[in-house]
């Protein structure tokens, strides 16, 4: 192992260390400097916030399905962000307008998610 | 109306009744079993204008049933009116419905008046036509700002603040106070205006009306708040007779009634102002009202400058007032509907009972049956053009 | 269609039976039968209808049919007579005629029926009602505090609560 | 009342305290519980012509986590007591009360022989720093009311007070 690399291990080693200082710093310093309780009345300091009121029941429950499809058009935009990544990093090297047609087509099919999704009626919010 | 026409929301959705667009209703035939949750919007909430507390049954975002709690600000007026005498429970009149306090002391002394046949000067009647009226926008400012604060717009409060500001300066100069006036007393008004109250009053509604346009231009043709109130919360009129909610509530329905018009008291009758209605019964239609409304008040206000007689401005009261046994009553428009006042006397020099029928009681309690189906943000922004003062309600 | 005073008054009379046949005294006032007109300037209302306890469902059908709105329910707790009065306010959305249905009961045992499945806005009214005097409306669907706490027992505004 | 909670730190600086006082003190920020015709001047001291921006009290937060200061606007009842001390039990150390026009500081107008519903004040519920009184109190009563809590916490008071002239 020459040196160069133990260089770059302690490089990478201290930027972790500096990473998660700056993770767990402030919890640290706030449970130093932060006073520890908070004066009660009625001992309910860490109960859910509802207007003042006790929660009523439990919010675990099965919810209607139009946020799930929701959430899945996010999902498949988020993986699509992912493959986009890459790209970007090798896309202004040397271009050619080949890389941006690619590109359209890649992103192109991609939304046709949103086309799928609208004819489901997904976006139409109706409860199902 | 300036730049306010508001049609049913033409995006292609089959629309359920009186124009309310079917996403917002659950159709009946979905199959999937009922699991709902209960979220109670409670006393300290933005949305609740004050410490109203609504438990709603919802089903994801839908609300299966929002029943409203109240009495968390029940204050005892009607038990303070039975141990005080008829003049001690004057200040009392100003704090149940802090934001049109001239109409609720105008019903309680018109009560009492009418029961002790006391005569009112006409230049006093004049002087409580100019305040009720001033008072009537003023609320109606508060309104606007809560309710566009409640739909997600922030400036709209500065603006409708900062005229009110002109209205509780010109009060304040005449009355001493800017919320809780007490400036009415049997027989007449404590204070006679001088001329620069005039001549307030005079500047103050030859410089309203642009501000007036500027609200309209401001929001009221703005697309978000019309998708927002459109075809939103329909109360039909025989839902606001059934539930006996007045004022502009049911002058959103399409029905024209109004305690200055339909039942007059004062002297009202010598202004000629119109009762603006709108017939589609949903959030817009109330909010329009309430719109045009400020516009009428102003117009009464210029009247009553042109004509206000000079004169005494305090009738002759006995010093002990007694009101001969019986019950009687004296109804008022006030900003959110019609205040009722019941007084029952046994001919002592205090009341035996007093009964305040207050608008908002009636108008909240159609909540429950309008709401039911609408998505949370819907029921809020139709809670909002109900106009509500929960101290109003609780009393 | 806006009803007139008239045909209110003679549906009224109907319902609460023939007036009293003319009181063999003379010289006594005839008791002042249950249909009263009074002067809306100096009352504040234009009808003023006694009725019994149980014709309180009726009067509110006929002031219903005729196109009412309910005003208000007044409790009112007449101790030395031992007996407590609720008063029904009714107003017009078109017509300037106002209708005050009272009836009483006894204190000692305050019943009155509820006329919520006619007037839904009754329901709030008479709990609170309920709350202030404790006057049980039969047939009401939810007789719970609505001002009061929700566990709350005391009736405030009886003439004899002690706080 | 509530239970003497230990609500003292671990590590103490004293000039870091000051520091933190002067953030506290010049950013305010009141939790939105406004109960009744108090409320109503709490907004438009909030508003632009008294502009409680000035004093860096306008960020009115609704939830209680985020607050700092819980001005009391209006009546408390014997209703509403519970959900009053669940708000107050909810915010987090350091934290102030101000108890906004005479309902209350002392039940107000609604105080008589026989009253069944009105809290007759708020200090029966939980220590308020700071009492502002009138019914309601005006816009220059509140923003005087926030300075005395500036001071309370910071030891010196922001603006001089006007000397009257000899």
């Amino acid at each position: 192992m020459n040196e160069t690399s133990t260089g770059d291990l302690i490089y990478i080693f201290t930027f972790l260390l500096g990473g998660l200082a700056f993770a767990f710093g402030p919890f640290i310093l706030v449970y130093l400097l932060a006073p520890r309780g908070t004066r009660n009345t009625v001992h309910k300091t860490g109960q859910y916030i509802e207007c003042g009121m006790d929660p009523i029941g439990d919010a675990w429950i099965r919810y209607s399905a139009v946020y799930y499809l929701y959430a899945l058009v996010f999902v498949a935009f988020a993986v699509d962000v992912l493959y986009l990544i890459p790209v970007a990093l090798v896309y202004g090297r040397d271009f050619a307008v080949r890389d941006f047609v690619e590109l359209l087509i890649f992103v192109g099919i991609l939304s046709l998610v949103i086309v799928y999704a609208w004819k489901k009626g997904v976006f139409a919010w109706k409860r199902r | 109306m300036p730049g306010a026409e508001c049609q049913v929301p033409n995006d292609g959705s089959v629309t359920g009744a009186a124009g309310v667009p079917q996403s917002t209703i659950r159709d009946p035939q979905s199959t999937i079993p009922q699991e709902t949750f209960v979220l109670n919007l409670g006393p300290q909430h933005p949305a609740a204008h004050g410490v109203l507390r609504v438990l709603m049954t919802m089903d994801g975002e839908w609300i299966t049933r929002a029943e409203p709690v109240i009495g968390y600000i029940h204050r005892m007026h009607e038990k303070m009116g039975e141990n005080r005498t008829w003049a001690k429970f004057l200040p009392n009149t100003s704090r149940i419905d802090y934001l049109s306090a001239m109409h609720y002391t105008h019903a309680f002394v018109g009560a009492v008046e009418r029961g002790a046949k006391i005569e009112v000067p006409p230049r006093a009647e004049y002087l409580r036509v100019i305040t009720s009226e001033l008072n009537r926008i003023a609320s109606h400012m508060v309104w606007w700002g809560a309710l566009l604060s409640d739909l997600g717009g922030l400036t709209p409060f500065l603006y409708a603040f900062d005229d009110r500001e002109l209205i509780l300066d010109l009060l304040e100069g005449l009355c001493g106070a800017r919320l809780t006036y007490c400036y009415y007393r049997f027989g007449g008004v404590c204070n006679d205006a001088d001329d620069d109250f005039l001549r307030g009053c005079r500047q103050f509604v030859r410089h309203m009306p642009a501000r007036l346009k500027l609200y309209h231009d401001l929001v009221t043709g703005n697309i978000i708040l019309r998708k927002r109130l459109e075809g939103i919360g329909p109360i039909s009129a025989e839902m606001c007779r059934k539930y006996g909610a007045t004022g502009p509530v049911i002058r959103g329905a399409g029905v024209a009634y109004d305690v200055r018009r339909v039942e007059p008291y004062s002297i009202y009758p010598q202004f000629d102002f119109e009762i603006p209605t709108f017939p589609q019964g949903d959030s817009m239609a109330r909010y329009l009202v309430r719109m045009a409304e400020m516009e009428q008040s102003l117009r009464i206000i210029d009247q009553a400058l042109d004509k206000i007689p000079a004169g005494p401005v305090m009738g002759k009261v006995p010093r002990v007032l007694r009101l001969p046994p019986g019950d009687y009553c004296y109804a008022v428009e006030a900003a959110r509907g019609r205040f009722l006042v019941r007084i029952v006397s046994d001919g002592k020099d205090v009341p035996y009972r007093v009964r305040l029928r207050t608008p908002s009681f009636s108008n909240l309690s159609l909540f429950e049956e309008a709401s039911r189906g609408m998505i949370l943000p819907d029921a809020l922004a139709m809670m909002g053009t109900l106009d509500l003062v929960i101290p109003d309600i609780d009393r | 269609m806006n009803p007139t005073l008239e045909q209110l008054c003679e549906q009224f009379g109907r319902l609460v039976g023939p007036a009293p046949a003319a009181s063999a005294a003379p010289a006594a006032p005839p008791a002042p039968g249950p249909v009263q007109r009074t002067d809306h300037a100096a009352k504040g209302y234009d009808l003023d209808v006694s009725v019994a306890p149980l014709q309180v469902v009726m009067a509110a059908e006929i002031l219903d049919r005729s196109g009412f709105g309910l005003d208000a329910v007044t409790g009112v707790d007449w101790l030395a007579q031992g007996q407590m009065e609720v008063v029904y306010d009714y107003f017009h959305p078109t017509t300037p005629l106002r209708v005050a249905v009272r009836t009483r009961v006894p204190r000692a045992q305050p019943e009155v029926p509820t006329i919520t499945a006619i007037f839904p806005g009754a329901n709030w009214h008479e709990r609170e009602t309920h709350d202030f005097f404790g006057l049980v409306f039969t047939g009401h669907p939810n007789l719970k505090p609505l001002l009061l706490p929700e566990d709350a027992t005391f009736h405030p505004l009886r003439k004899d609560y002690q706080s | 009342m509530e239970t003497q909670v230990d609500t003292s730190k671990i590590v103490k600086f004293a000039k870091l305290e000051d520091v933190l006082a002067l953030g506290r003190a010049y950013s305010l920020w009141p939790l939105t519980f406004g109960l009744a015709c108090c409320a109503i001047e709490m907004m438009a001291t909030g508003m632009a012509r008294w502009d409680l921006a000035r004093f860096g009290a306008e960020v009115f937060r609704p939830s209680p986590r985020q607050a700092d200061l819980m001005i009391i606007a209006g009546t408390v009842n014997k209703k509403m007591a519970p959900a009053v001390k669940l708000l107050y039990d909810q915010m987090l150390e350091p934290k102030w009360v101000m108890a906004l026009g005479n309902c209350a500081i002392s039940g107000g107008p609604f105080v008589y022989p026989g009253q069944y519903a009105v809290v007759e004040g708020v200090d029966q519920l939980f220590p308020v720093d700071v009492y502002v009184p009138g019914c309601p109190p005006r816009p220059e009563a509140l923003i005087e009311g926030i300075l005395k809590l500036e001071e309370k916490m910071t030891g010196k008071r922001r603006f001089p007070v006007a000397k009257l002239q000899k």
